[in-house]
């Protein structure tokens, strides 16, 4: 194989890993405030891509054809509009299941996550049918012998990276970062240290659900298509990605998201048999990996006092 | 199930055996209307009676009377449940539709009650139960036709192999606690699923044909001839499933109620301590996972004989999910709690089909509901006992 | 309490809701009869479901309308989740319904292979509207089951054909791993050998992908002429979008399953023409009958297109109530007289059953995308001459 | 028999960096009340892991009744004979009393999967025998909770939890009870009672050892034989409660001055 086409799946498996890593951040920060695991997470991610298509539309409708004015409309009204959502999901699904089993919460929201999907199906004009999301970003290409690097993928890769980097730092270095850990850490303490807890939970989910818009944009901008079935198999993914990286800790997030689209690309490329076994593949190596570790690549810190 | 009551006011004073009864009575018939019901103003009505029957049973103190008498009667209550069980399929007799239905149902509780032990009992998440009952339902559609095995043999060997296949996650699933390891049966369903699609020895994507139930020369897919009357032949596997169901929720109910049972429990409430105290970790989840899989596999070999045509996409993750919503629905750990949930889950979606294509939306809606206003599930899971009747009492 | 009578209000809404669609109210005096739909009405392939649920309500309606009909006529419409345990159930609540005098049925073949069994063993006559595997018609001896569409068989056949004339030399194949994929790809391979064209790669992709870049990739180190897609329109959409993000020259061919204005609707810019497909029966637009469909569609009024396979639903229904109208409400009358049906006209052209009751006109329609609408080859500024398909 | 019951030979255990255990030597006597004290993270309770077999140890021994049982794991470690207590009440909060004591009988208990499905007239005497002797060691400690033996756990005040925590542990017999800080979230009175309970508990069982973590002075003094004051996971004082109180290093480590 030459080295074009080498460095071609590479650039592929970064722009996948980075959407997955998106996605498995969100499911990594609900568990980390509330240890919970919202299934829904992949459908909001629909959610935020359809609302950002519909803002496209209107930008259109009221004539403003600039694509940078649209792109920036897109994002935020999107990223609005989907993080209140996740807060919404919080405060009436999340938060009042928080005494019942754990599993609850967790078929509670796979059952929002079918409503929403069908939702959009059947409520969203032809919205069975899969919809052109625009080319909102400059597509000049660098072609070196087969290889060929858009500048819009450039583009997506830098501003999902970015945006990693972005979360990781608020959660980090800023007030509402610490508020969020001290949450993460011991709910009793941190209501003590006088944190309003439902607060940082449901900023947390709006943070959360904004990455997860976010992604949705980077997926229509990128496959400049989006459909109502986008979010389930995203969403089971970066599940799987949150959980091979180690819950509760971003950097697992992003280890698990490039791991996964990493087995992909090798699973259609590079098995010796037909690339259909590649998800067979994936999924085989992820079982094998949770044998070896059980608590994730980058193991949570045991919380288990005893 | 208890709950349904119709909603005649009973006489306080009538004993708890007397009230139960006459419950199971209401109940049968009123599962027997439901399963006839067609028109959208009976299914509507029926289940709007369902839930103000619920709600009043709770008022009046009434499911409380049914508690009593589940526990002081077990003997004569179990034995009203059998008999109205029967009367139902007897009833039914030549409607094939509903009897098709009341046997989905029974074989959906079979794999429940499996389920339930994974998790209701011992906290181990399993999410590729329609996985294993898959591999149930393949495996009698491969040896119904390819090889002689007694059909009742084939039931068993359903089971047996889903519990083979099980063995192969026990390593990550022992290992693997709450959210990891559901991870590692997701990853189990989707992979089974895509491997079936894929793979052309066991039909791919287009299914396989399943051979008939057939007891010494009795081939189920003939109707039985009762009184010159001849039945749907559905009635066959509705008796079967039925034999199956009973059978399964008295040995799970067994398992809860013995020192198995308690270490389960233990382990699943507290690993560490669990261990402490002697009780071997490993050896519960691996009972528990496996009594699982060989329910979920028999009852999904008798399913593939009785649907006699079997595809990957009848086993998908979200009818891994059905199973699932079954046991939390009910109450974790609630055997009764579970057969309610079956009825709900199976027989709702169906029932909806007045709605068309909105009604999934509205299923994932009811819920989503559902689990809001009664977290702990429709009939959740009491005391421990060990006996009937026993000291559980106060 | 407020909070339960506030979703029993939606409920009721809901239900009402759906009513209002699917019941049509029967002229008064007549006697009713019932036709069953089965379809996927929820879930990945729903848009194909519910346009022929919307073109089987449009023919009983349409016949309803009509002074002259003898029978008032109500559709069942029953959703199979394109699931064949659910196929089975609701097969089975139709069959053995005795007010349902026949039923058009399946757009998924394995549901389709499933339930053929049910209809023979209860005598309910059905035909067929979309499943398109063979043995559906063909593994069995039953009398009940019918088919309008053409089978994977003739569509890949012409397929092969057409574009070897168009002096392609080499193919890579996509096909999803359903049923639908994976048969359409073992035919077509076996037509493109036969005449000599070479596969010089075959992928399968599950139904539900949405990234296809390393399959695609791998395409681009084969350089084919031909990309040939065997699955549904929402992976063809996303496949030709991402051939484009690879720089894929190749020309991209597909099977009925995509030949849906949704694809124009999904695909940006120009990315769509030059598309060749194949679907079986006659190009509707062009039939009498089928302008009339098409306008009687639009006023309708249904939310959703009718899609490759509407017109299909729509001459099965039209079939069946012809026959109910000749021979009555019986079901043993009706599967003999479908058993007899030949050069009968429709607007996917005329249907003449052989003796697996399987519509023999193999009528196959070649389409080109050409300036975001499916244009007939033949009318197409391609075949003209003024346009050039991809060569590489 | 030799007179040691229970010996650390060197313990060490670290997690990360952390050396919570930093060659730690001890020795329990047969039939005596051990209390191990120190500040917080001096590796109390970390000690008590490594013996249960919850934490293997990063090096060192660990002896009991002559026999190595260093890694064991925490079910061989029951079975030879040391059951313990939690810091944080580790009790099934929706099992009954019943069945909370009964865990710590478990490994006495058939187990068989034959006989617990099948044989239900053999598993109904078990339980009454169970039941038996259950309710006789609840009794020991209190009538009013041997009157509930099924209800559930989590209705019950702390006091009657450590209680119940207290019997799961010696329902199997044991020949060392582990007690990690028990007074932990009760009032003066209780815990005032509770070593009561202990005390007669000692009685009854005869040459029971015992090693009891606590923070309360007070108690350590009534009830202990011998102590031991870890300091950053070593022992820096050892003697009774008398000869340790007055040792100035045990103040400075308690006090964190110089």
């Amino acid at each position: 194989m030459d080295i074009g086409l080498l460095g071609q799946y590479l650039a592929n498996g970064v722009m996948l890993g980075t959407m997955y890593a998106l996605v498995a951040v969100g499911f990594t920060l609900f568990f980390g405030v509330l240890d919970v695991i919202k299934f829904s997470h992949g459908d909001v991610l629909m959610i935020g891509a359809f609302t950002g298509f519909t803002t496209y539309l209107g930008i259109v409708a009221i004539g403003i054809e600039n694509p940078w004015v649209a792109l920036v409309a897109v994002l935020v009204v999107s990223i609005a509009t989907t993080a209140a959502l996740g807060a919404l999901i919080a405060r009436y699904l999340v938060l009042p299941l928080k005494s019942a089993p754990p599993l609850n919460i967790l078929l509670i929201t796979l059952m929002l996550g079918t409503a929403l999907r069908e939702g959009v199906r059947l409520f969203y004009p032809d919205g069975s049918n899969p919809k052109a999301f625009p080319a909102l970003l400059p597509t000049a290409s660098l072609e070196l012998g087969s290889f060929s690097l858009r500048a819009d993928s450039v583009i997506l890769v830098s501003a999902g990276i970015a945006v990693i980097i972005g979360l990781n730092l608020l959660i980090n270095r800023t007030r509402l970062g610490l508020a969020i850990r001290a949450v993460a850490q011991d709910e009793e303490t941190a209501k003590i240290m006088g944190i309003n807890y439902t607060m940082i939970v449901l900023v947390t989910f709006a943070i959360g659900s904004g990455a997860a818009a976010f992604a949705g944009i980077m997926n229509g901008l990128y496959y400049n298509e989006v459909n109502f079935g986008m979010g389930l198999l995203l969403g089971l993914i970066g599940f799987s990605a949150a959980i091979i990286g180690g819950l509760g800790n971003i950097y697992g997030a992003i280890l698990g998201g490039f791991l996964f689209a990493g087995l992909q690309t090798v699973g259609a490329v590079a098995l010796p048999f037909a690339s259909a076994y590649k998800d067979v593949f994936a999924f085989g190596v992820v079982i094998a990996l949770m044998a070896w570790k059980p608590t994730g690549l980058i193991a949570e810190r045991s919380s288990d006092r005893v | 199930m208890k709950d349904d009551v119709m909603k005649t006011p009973i006489p306080v004073s009538l004993p708890p055996l007397a009230t139960g009864l006459i419950a199971v009575a209401a109940c049968a018939i009123f599962g027997w209307l439901f399963l006839l019901a067609e028109s959208e103003v009976a299914v509507l009505g029926l289940v709007l009676l369902a839930v103000l029957a619920g709600w009043g049973a709770q008022k009046t103190g009434l499911s409380a009377t049914l508690g009593t008498a589940m526990h002081q009667h077990s003997g004569a209550m179990n034995g009203a449940i059998v008999a109205s069980l029967l009367a139902v399929i007897a009833l039914l007799g030549t409607e094939h539709f509903p009897l098709l239905m009341l046997s989905t149902m029974l074989l959906y509780l079979v794999a429940a009650l499996g389920l339930n032990v994974q998790f209701g009992l011992t906290g181990m998440v399993n999410f590729a139960g329609a996985a294993f009952f898959g591999i149930g339902a393949y495996t009698s559609a491969v040896l119904t036709t390819h090889t002689a095995v007694p059909p009742l043999l084939i039931l068993l060997a359903g089971g047996l192999i889903a519990a083979l296949i099980g063995a192969l996650l026990i390593v990550p699933v022992v290992r693997t606690a709450g959210h990891y390891s559901a991870v590692v049966t997701i990853a189990f369903g989707v992979l089974f699923k895509t491997f079936l699609e894929v793979n052309e020895v066991l039909g791919g994507p287009q299914g396989l044909m399943v051979g008939s139930m057939n007891v010494f020369g009795w081939d189920f897919n003939n109707g039985p001839v009762l009184m010159g009357h001849e039945m749907s032949f559905y009635v066959n596997y509705a008796l079967l499933s039925s034999g199956l169901a009973i059978l399964a929720f008295a040995l799970t109910r067994r398992l809860e109620r013995s020192w198995l049972g308690l270490a389960l429990d233990s382990v699943r409430l507290d690993e560490t301590a669990s261990a402490c105290f002697g009780i071997n970790v490993v050896r519960a989840k691996v009972l528990a996972f496996t009594y699982g899989n060989i329910l979920a596999g028999i009852a999904g070999a008798l399913y593939g004989m009785m649907i006699s045509f079997i595809a990957p996409n009848s086993f998908t993750f979200s009818d891994s999910l059905l199973m699932v919503s079954i046991v939390l629905l009910g109450g974790l750990g609630s055997l009764w709690g579970s057969a309610l949930a079956a009825v709900i889950v199976v027989l709702v979606p169906e029932k909806l089909q007045i709605l068309q294509e909105y009604r999934f939306l509205l299923f994932s809606v009811l819920v989503i509901a559902m689990l809001l206003f009664r977290p702990q599930g429709l009939l959740p899971r009491g005391v421990r006992s060990y006996f009937p009747g026993g000291r559980a009492q106060r | 309490m407020t909070r339960t009578a506030s979703r029993r209000t939606v409920l009721a809404a809901a239900l009402t809701a759906a009513l209002s669609i699917s019941l049509t109210t029967p002229a008064l005096a007549k006697e009713t009869v019932k036709l069953g739909f089965i379809g996927p009405l929820t879930g990945g392939v729903s848009n194909m479901g519910l346009g022929g649920r919307n073109s089987a309500e449009l023919a009983v309606d349409l016949r309803n309308k009509d002074e002259n009909a003898k029978y008032a006529y109500e559709l069942v419409p029953l959703d199979d989740e394109c699931k064949p345990n659910v196929g089975v159930q609701v097969a089975t609540k139709l069959a053995t319904n005795r007010d349902v005098a026949g039923a058009v049925t399946h757009y998924c073949s394995a549901v389709a292979m499933g339930t053929v069994d049910i209809y023979h063993k209860f005598n309910l006559p059905i035909i067929v509207w979309g499943a398109v595997l063979p043995d559906i018609t063909y593994g069995n001896e039953y009398a009940e089951v019918h088919r309008v569409n053409g089978t994977m068989i003739n569509q890949n056949e012409v397929a092969a054909d057409f574009m070897v004339a168009q002096g392609y030399k080499s193919w890579a194949i996509i096909h999803d791993t359903t049923d639908y994929g994976k048969g359409h790809n073992t035919y077509f391979t076996k037509f493109l050998t036969e005449k000599g064209g070479k596969i010089l790669g075959t992928f399968g992709v599950t139904s539900d992908q949405q990234d296809f870049t390393a399959e695609l990739t791998k395409i681009k180190e084969l350089n084919p002429d031909v990309v040939y897609f065997a699955g549904l329109t929402p992976l063809a959409v996303r496949i030709r979008q991402q051939m484009d993000k690879l720089g894929i020259e190749a020309e991209f061919q597909g099977v009925s399953g995509m030949k849906s204005d949704a694809y124009f609707a999904g695909l940006s810019g120009d990315l769509a023409e030059g598309t060749v497909t194949f679907l079986e029966g006659a190009p509707a637009a062009k039939l009498p009958g089928g302008a009339y469909f098409m306008s009687e569609y639009d006023k309708a009024g249904f939310g959703e297109n009718y899609e490759a396979y509407g017109p299909f639903a729509f001459a099965a229904m039209n079939l069946l109530i012809d026959a109910v109208e000749k021979v009555g409400p019986d079901r043993k009358a009706v599967t003999k007289y479908l058993a007899d049906v030949k050069d009968h006209e429709s607007i996917t052209g005329p249907i003449s059953f052989d003796d697996h009751g399987q519509n023999t006109v193999a009528l196959i329609t070649k389409y080109v995308a050409q300036d975001g609408k499916w244009v007939v080859w033949e009318d197409s500024e391609y075949a003209s001459g003024k346009r050039q398909l991809k060569h590489k | 028999m030799s007179e040691v019951l229970l010996e650390f030979e060197g313990l060490a255990k670290s997690f990360g960096g952390v050396r919570a255990l930093d060659g730690l030597d001890m020795r329990v006597k047969r039939g005596e009340i051990l209390g191990l004290i120190g500040p917080n993270g001096s590796g109390k309770t970390t000690s008590f892991n490594v013996v249960t077999g919850i934490y293997t140890p990063t090096s060192g021994r660990v002896r009991f009744d002559g026999r190595d049982i260093t890694g064991l794991g925490a079910r061989k470690v029951y079975e030879a004979g040391i059951a313990r207590t939690f810091q944080r009440s580790r009790l099934c909060l929706d099992l009954s009393i019943f069945d909370n004591v009964m865990i710590g009988n478990h490994a006495r208990v058939n187990n068989g999967l034959w006989f617990n499905l099948m044989n239900r007239r053999g598993l109904r005497r078990e339980v009454e025998d169970g039941y038996a002797r259950a309710r006789e060691l609840v009794a020991g400690f209190s009538a009013d909770l041997a009157d509930r033996m099924f209800a559930p756990v989590g209705a019950l005040p702390m006091i009657e939890r450590r209680r119940i925590e207290i019997c799961r542990a010696l329902v199997s017999a044991p020949k060392l009870l582990l007690l990690d800080e028990p007074s932990a979230g009760m009032t003066h009175d209780e815990t005032a009672q509770l070593m009561d309970d202990i005390l007669a508990v000692r009685d009854r069982m005869g040459d029971l050892s015992i090693v009891i973590i606590e923070h309360e002075m007070g108690v350590i003094e009534r009830l202990t034989d011998h102590c031991v004051v870890l300091s950053y996971g070593r022992k820096i004082s050892e003697g009774s409660y008398a000869a340790i109180a007055a040792d100035p290093e045990v103040q400075t480590a308690y006090l964190g001055v110089d």
